[in-house]
């Protein structure tokens, strides 16, 4: 396994009530979301634990632009990876960001 | 003494010579090595019938197993290298020169046989290109082509699968050449005669039907969520704004999900009759809802499909169809029309250069080329003026006056930026260049030319190399939806933006689509069972297709 | 030991056993007072649907007497018996009518115990040791999960990875040790001493609760099965 | 927390759906409140030994819902995380669920999704399949139902296959499949002439939805969707009664006609045959509606023999 953690200034807080949610499954090419609102809402952390090696590269601009364009500000999200491709990344922090910028029902 | 009638009179020969294993034209399967023996001839030029699709099976194990000391040195001009014995002809030394088109599961072997120089390599073609050889410098001494029944007279009937059997045939029966037909059953009355039994020289029943690959079926619950995205941007980024309503789709998932999105997707957008009407395809199992849904007027077929024989008969007004009510394919004509016909091609590569030029071949592995360059080439000789066909020409020399400026056939590869095992769709130097240079090819195996290549579509963006000015664009254009690559990453961020100003890449939500609703949902049918379903009970998937 | 040793040691004054096609079924006697009844899988065979409905006959008429006699179930088996028949019958049901037919004995107050004296594994082990108000062992016993072939082609993993891997990991690998640590096993006879009274013992001991898990966690094997199972019921109620 | 994605409803197929979207569809809207949820990071201690990835909640989802207004206790398997397959974690949640319904007699519901035992933890994994079939057994015996859903790309093989057989009453679809022995296992041990794992029509009609419904081994046989599986549930939750020795007595006597039924015969066409079923070849291709015609009258029954 290899371990990454990022921490960056995000530039649109999340929005929404929810606490929390969780998108995609650990499974062969794809990967699990874990999306807590538990930062101030300037902040993103992303910690990935991958069982492909050698992606770090890869992973920081997909991470970099992903709190760029969407709205992360303010959430810790935690992602444990089986060989995603960075369009399933892409597409699952996507979701997770949907999902927990809806309102709590 | 005539010196004008040598190649008749050898023909003559060798069927006199081969007569005493024969009953009438009927060769018994046990004596077939013998009987070989007495109709091939060191040297001849030698056509074992089979392509992507359907194998003379039985035929291509009896050459493999003829003595090597009385017939060797043949020259095999065929579409496909497919099965084990067609390589094995080489191993032994039956066989020394090669003219092909296609090596789908051989493609590994064919590569070290070529490094072992066990085969002397004539060219790799296409399979236009090949069966045009056929009459001009490649005319085969030989033919051993495979039908499903037969008559005592030697009329065959090849059902759904007639592929290339009537190009084979008229090129070697008229020129002199032998004829040899392997057939599951002879029977008193063919259903439908696709060769007339006067070309056929010799029959051999062999109790079974010839091989088939089902080789287009793909399973829709294996689309994935960015395939679909992709095929909702070729459909509304595409499809749409060209109008294109002739068109070939290549094999693979990507084209799959496209054919499942139209009676969806399409539908939503208002597209039907607009477009995707004239094929020239293979009867795909995932076209069965668009059929359905009414979207399709016409398709015409370079072969059959295992399992869509039912359907297709059920379906005439879409099909061609014989007076027996299957299928008749005519994989010349269809290749024919795949060129000069249809106004796109679209299909999956694996490896895009910066340039724009693509190619399916890995350093180990041979693939060739099936027919894929005839229908991904712009073909000069065309006339017909359709709109997409103009406007794509309009978009890539708009200073031309209108009268005097040629079309542009669409050719569309698409990719997802990573593929199988992550490796990178797009890179610096194609694998197809390294290869031949080390097998000192003449040409490299480029699948589609940068200059026929119209757009290059991943999950990132869709790039219109038409509207590219110069090397530098294209190649921007390219990187700019190339993605997490590292040639993505790469990228001229400001030239890219540029680009997309100018409509040169459009992102998803340049088009207005959300990744977020390219969900599997939106596919017609999500499985094999739900295409059973659509098909009303008469598409029957193999075994290996089902989970029921 | 031997089956023949296995019976006279837990019961010297002999007792009332009959075999039949690697299954058995009888009864004995218990030190003091009482009996037990005594059914087994013997020589490795393998349980599929008959094995499992041969066994279960008699487990049900067991539970159906009033009398609250204990049940002995030796186990020398193979895993369920793999075949095409088998899952076409429905094996899984065959089996789970076995695991709940001792169960539900049990809570008819006939307690069980296995007795693990040879090798078992997978489907065949869930239905009879481990369905048993507890399970016991001798040394040398040689329970699995599920043999390195089978997983290999399961995990996709290569067989020496896999071996290399069961040499050192408890969790995983085959072997009485390793699922004793887990909690499988409640004791582990000593075979020197008579196993009368070892089973006597037994008998008085036996829970009236699943304590597997929290035997795992003291043992060692298993860290977090308790807790994990104690924390759900508790935020179940 | 439940579905992922805007998939409309009546568009989400129960064999594709992950987990969490099918409990989500399954229980009424707003009643899903999860134990040991994927935020405490309970995940499997084993894994790593193999570099394999962990999910937050080891691939099984528990907690309190409510279907049709009734509460009740309810448990789902992600299939494709490590198979479905049970680990020490993902064992030990169920059954600590099943042992509180032993004590609140409420009613559980299974979404199974495995193939057996997590092999890289087998001996916890064998072990939590002999704690949840004591648990479930307990809750069973005092009154609650235990209803088994299977639908899902694993099936439910192995242990799980076992567990399913202790339920009160099973629902499956055509796509579900039930066993002890996977084709693989089959092949792997008896060679490919016993059982040729790659012909998948073989796998479909001797372990799937249709034949186990057929012959008693499925209760309920439903569509590919979450609708269906709900109303089956609805169903099923309404049938009451306790597992005692009588039930196992009518399950014996019910397993052993079956086995003289049909012990002679070697394809499951053979058995829908013999079952007296007209044109038994075309079951594997029949749509919901006219399966259950064609059953109907036919197929042996569980009813109170489970």
């Amino acid at each position: 396994m290899e371990r990454m953690a990022y921490r960056l200034t995000a530039p649109h807080p999340a929005g929404g009530t929810r606490r929390q949610a969780i998108v995609g499954v650990v499974a062969s090419g794809n990967l699990e979301v874990l999306v807590e609102r538990a930062l101030p809402p300037d902040v993103c952390s992303v910690e990935v634990a991958t069982s492909v090696r050698g992606f770090g590269p890869v992973w920081e601009a997909v991470v970099a632009d992903f709190v760029a364009r969407r709205a992360a500000g303010g959430l810790r999200i935690a992602i444990n990876d089986s060989g995603a491709r960075p369009d399933t990344v892409t597409l699952r922090l996507a979701q997770a960001v949907r999902l927990i910028c809806a309102e709590e029902p | 003494m005539s010196g004008w009638n040598a190649q008749n009179d050898a023909r003559a020969e060798r069927i006199a010579a081969a007569g005493r294993y024969a009953a009438g034209k009927v060769v018994a399967p046990d004596v077939l090595v013998d009987f070989l023996h007495c109709v091939i001839r060191p040297g001849d030029r030698v056509c074992i019938e089979g392509d992507n699709q359907k194998q003379a099976d039985a035929l291509a194990a009896a050459l493999a197993a003829v003595d090597p000391a009385r017939v060797r040195d043949l020259h095999m001009v065929q579409s496909g290298i497919i099965l084990p014995e067609h390589l094995d002809v080489f191993d032994k030394g039956i066989a020394r020169r090669l003219d092909y088109s296609f090596s789908g599961p051989q493609s590994g072997r064919i590569a070290r046989l070529l490094a072992a120089g066990k085969i002397e390599l004539g060219a790799i073609h296409t399979y236009l290109e090949l069966l045009a050889r056929y009459v001009i410098d490649l005319t085969p001494q030989v033919a051993l082509i495979a039908a499903v029944s037969a008559d005592r007279q030697g009329n065959l009937y090849t059902g759904p699968n007639t592929e290339s059997t009537p190009t084979i045939v008229e090129a070697t029966s008229f020129k002199g050449g032998l004829v040899v037909a392997q057939v599951a059953q002879v029977v008193e009355r063919v259903p439908r005669v696709d060769i007339p039994g006067d070309q056929v020289h010799f029959l051999v029943e062999t109790g079974k039907p010839f091989h088939v690959e089902p080789l287009f079926t793909r399973d829709p619950a294996a689309i994935t969520e960015t395939q679909v995205l992709i095929a909702m941007m070729v459909i509304k980024g595409l499809y749409m704004p060209y109008g294109v309503r002739r068109l070939n789709h290549g094999i693979g998932f990507n084209t799959a999900a496209i054919e499942l999105l139209l009676p969806t997707y399409g539908g939503q957008l208002g597209l039907k009759g607009r477009i995707c009407t004239h094929w020239a395809l293979n009867p795909h199992p995932t076209l069965i809802p668009a059929i359905e849904a009414g979207w399709v007027e016409q398709i015409h077929c370079f072969g059959s499909e295992v399992g869509m024989e039912d359907y297709v008969a059920a379906r005439p007004d879409v099909f061609f169809t014989g007076p027996d009510g299957s299928l008749r394919s005519n994989r010349t004509l269809c290749q024919t029309a795949g060129l000069y016909a249809c106004d796109m091609f679209i299909g999956s590569t694996l490896q895009i250069d910066l340039q724009g030029h693509s190619s399916t071949v890995t350093p180990s592995r041979i693939a060739g080329f099936g027919g894929a360059p005839n229908m991904g080439s712009d073909p000069h000789g065309r006339r017909h003026a359709s709109d997409a066909w103009l406007e794509a020409g309009a978009q890539a020399d708009p200073a031309t006056p209108a009268p005097m400026r040629r079309g542009r056939k669409l050719v569309v590869q698409i990719g997802e930026t990573f593929g199988e095992r992550n490796q990178p769709l797009f890179v610096e130097r194609l694998e197809a260049v390294e290869l031949a240079e080390r097998l000192g090819l003449k040409l490299a195996p480029i699948m589609v030319y940068a200059d026929d290549v119209t757009h290059v579509v991943t999950e990132e963006g869709i790039a219109n190399l038409l509207l590219c000015r110069g090397a530098d664009e294209r190649e921007q254009a390219l990187r700019g939806i190339a993605g997490y690559t590292g040639l993505g990453r790469q990228r001229d961020p400001k030239m890219v933006e540029g680009l997309r100003q100018r409509g040169i890449i459009l992102r998803p939500e340049d088009l207005g689509i959300d990744p977020l609703d390219a969900d599997r949902s939106l596919l017609a049918a999500r499985s094999m069972k739900d295409l059973v379903l659509a098909s009303g009970g008469l598409y029957r998937p193999p075994g290996r297709f089902r989970n029921w | 030991m031997k089956p023949a040793e296995i019976l006279r040691s837990l019961f010297p004054g002999g007792c009332d056993l009959t075999a039949d096609g690697g299954l058995m079924a009888g009864h004995g006697p218990l030190p003091g007072a009482g009996r037990i009844h005594v059914l087994g899988v013997a020589e490795g065979t393998s349980l599929g649907v008959e094995e499992a409905l041969w066994l279960a006959r008699r487990v049900l008429e067991i539970g159906q007497a009033r009398d609250a006699t204990p049940i002995l179930l030796m186990v020398d088996s193979g895993s369920q018996r793999m075949s095409r028949r088998d899952e076409l019958l429905g094996l899984n049901e065959y089996l789970a009518h076995l695991a709940k037919a001792l169960i539900i004995a049990e809570l008819a107050g006939h307690r069980s115990v296995g007795l693990l004296y040879g090798h078992s594994a997978a489907g065949a082990f869930i239905a009879t040791g481990l369905a048993s108000s507890a399970l016991v062992a001798l040394p040398g016993a040689t329970p699995t999960v599920m043999d390195l072939p089978s997983m290999a082609r399961v995990t996709k993993l290569s067989i020496d990875f896999l071996r290399e891997k069961a040499a050192t990991t408890p969790i995983f690998a085959p072997g009485l040790d390793n699922l004793a640590q887990a909690g499988a096993v409640l004791e582990i006879w000593d075979p020197d001493k008579p196993l009368d009274l070892q089973l006597t013992s037994c008998l008085g001991r036996l829970s009236a609760v699943d304590e597997r898990d929290r035997l795992g966690q003291e043992r060692g094997g298993r860290p977090k099965a308790a807790a994990i199972a104690a924390r759900v019921a508790k935020s179940s109620l | 927390m439940t579905a992922a994605g805007r998939i409309p409803a009546e568009r989400l197929s129960w064999y594709e759906a992950t987990a969490r979207q099918r409990l989500g569809a399954l229980v009424d809207p707003g009643t899903f409140v999860e134990i040991i949820g994927p935020e405490e990071r309970e995940t499997s201690p084993h894994l790593g030994i193999f570099d394999l990835p962990a999910q937050f909640d080891d691939g099984m989802i528990v907690g309190r819902a409510a279907i049709g207004g009734r509460a009740i206790l309810i448990a789902a398997q992600e299939g494709r995380f490590m198979g479905g397959a049970f680990g020490e974690v993902h064992g030990a949640k169920l059954t600590g669920l099943l042992r509180a319904a032993r004590m609140s007699r409420r009613d559980v519901v299974v979404l199974f999704d495995t193939g057996g035992v997590r092999l890289q933890e087998a001996n916890a994994g064998e072990l939590a399949i002999a704690e949840i079939i004591r648990a479930l057994v307990g809750a069973r015996s005092v009154g609650a139902q235990v209803i088994g859903l299977i639908g899902g790309r694993a099936g439910c093989y192995g242990g799980g296959g076992v567990i399913a057989g202790c339920c009160s009453t099973l629902i499956a679809s055509e796509h579900g499949r039930i066993g002890v022995s996977g084709p693989d296992v089959i092949e792997t041990n008896m060679g490919v002439e016993e059982f040729d794992a790659r012909d998948r029509a073989l796998i479909w009609r001797t372990m799937g939805g249709k034949h186990r419904y057929l012959i008693g081994g499925a209760d309920l046989f439903v569509d590919d969707r979450p609708a269906a599986f709900r109303e089956a549930t609805l169903a099923a939750l309404g049938r009451g009664g306790s597992l005692g020795l009588d039930t196992l007595v009518a399950e014996q006597a019910r397993l052993e006609r079956r086995l003289a039924r049909f012990s002679d015969e070697t394809d499951a066409i053979e058995v829908w045959a013999a079952l007296g079923i007209g044109n038994a070849e075309a079951i594997p291709e029949l749509a919901t509606r006219e399966f259950l015609l064609a059953a109907a009258g036919h197929r042996e029954s569980a009813d109170e023999a489970r």
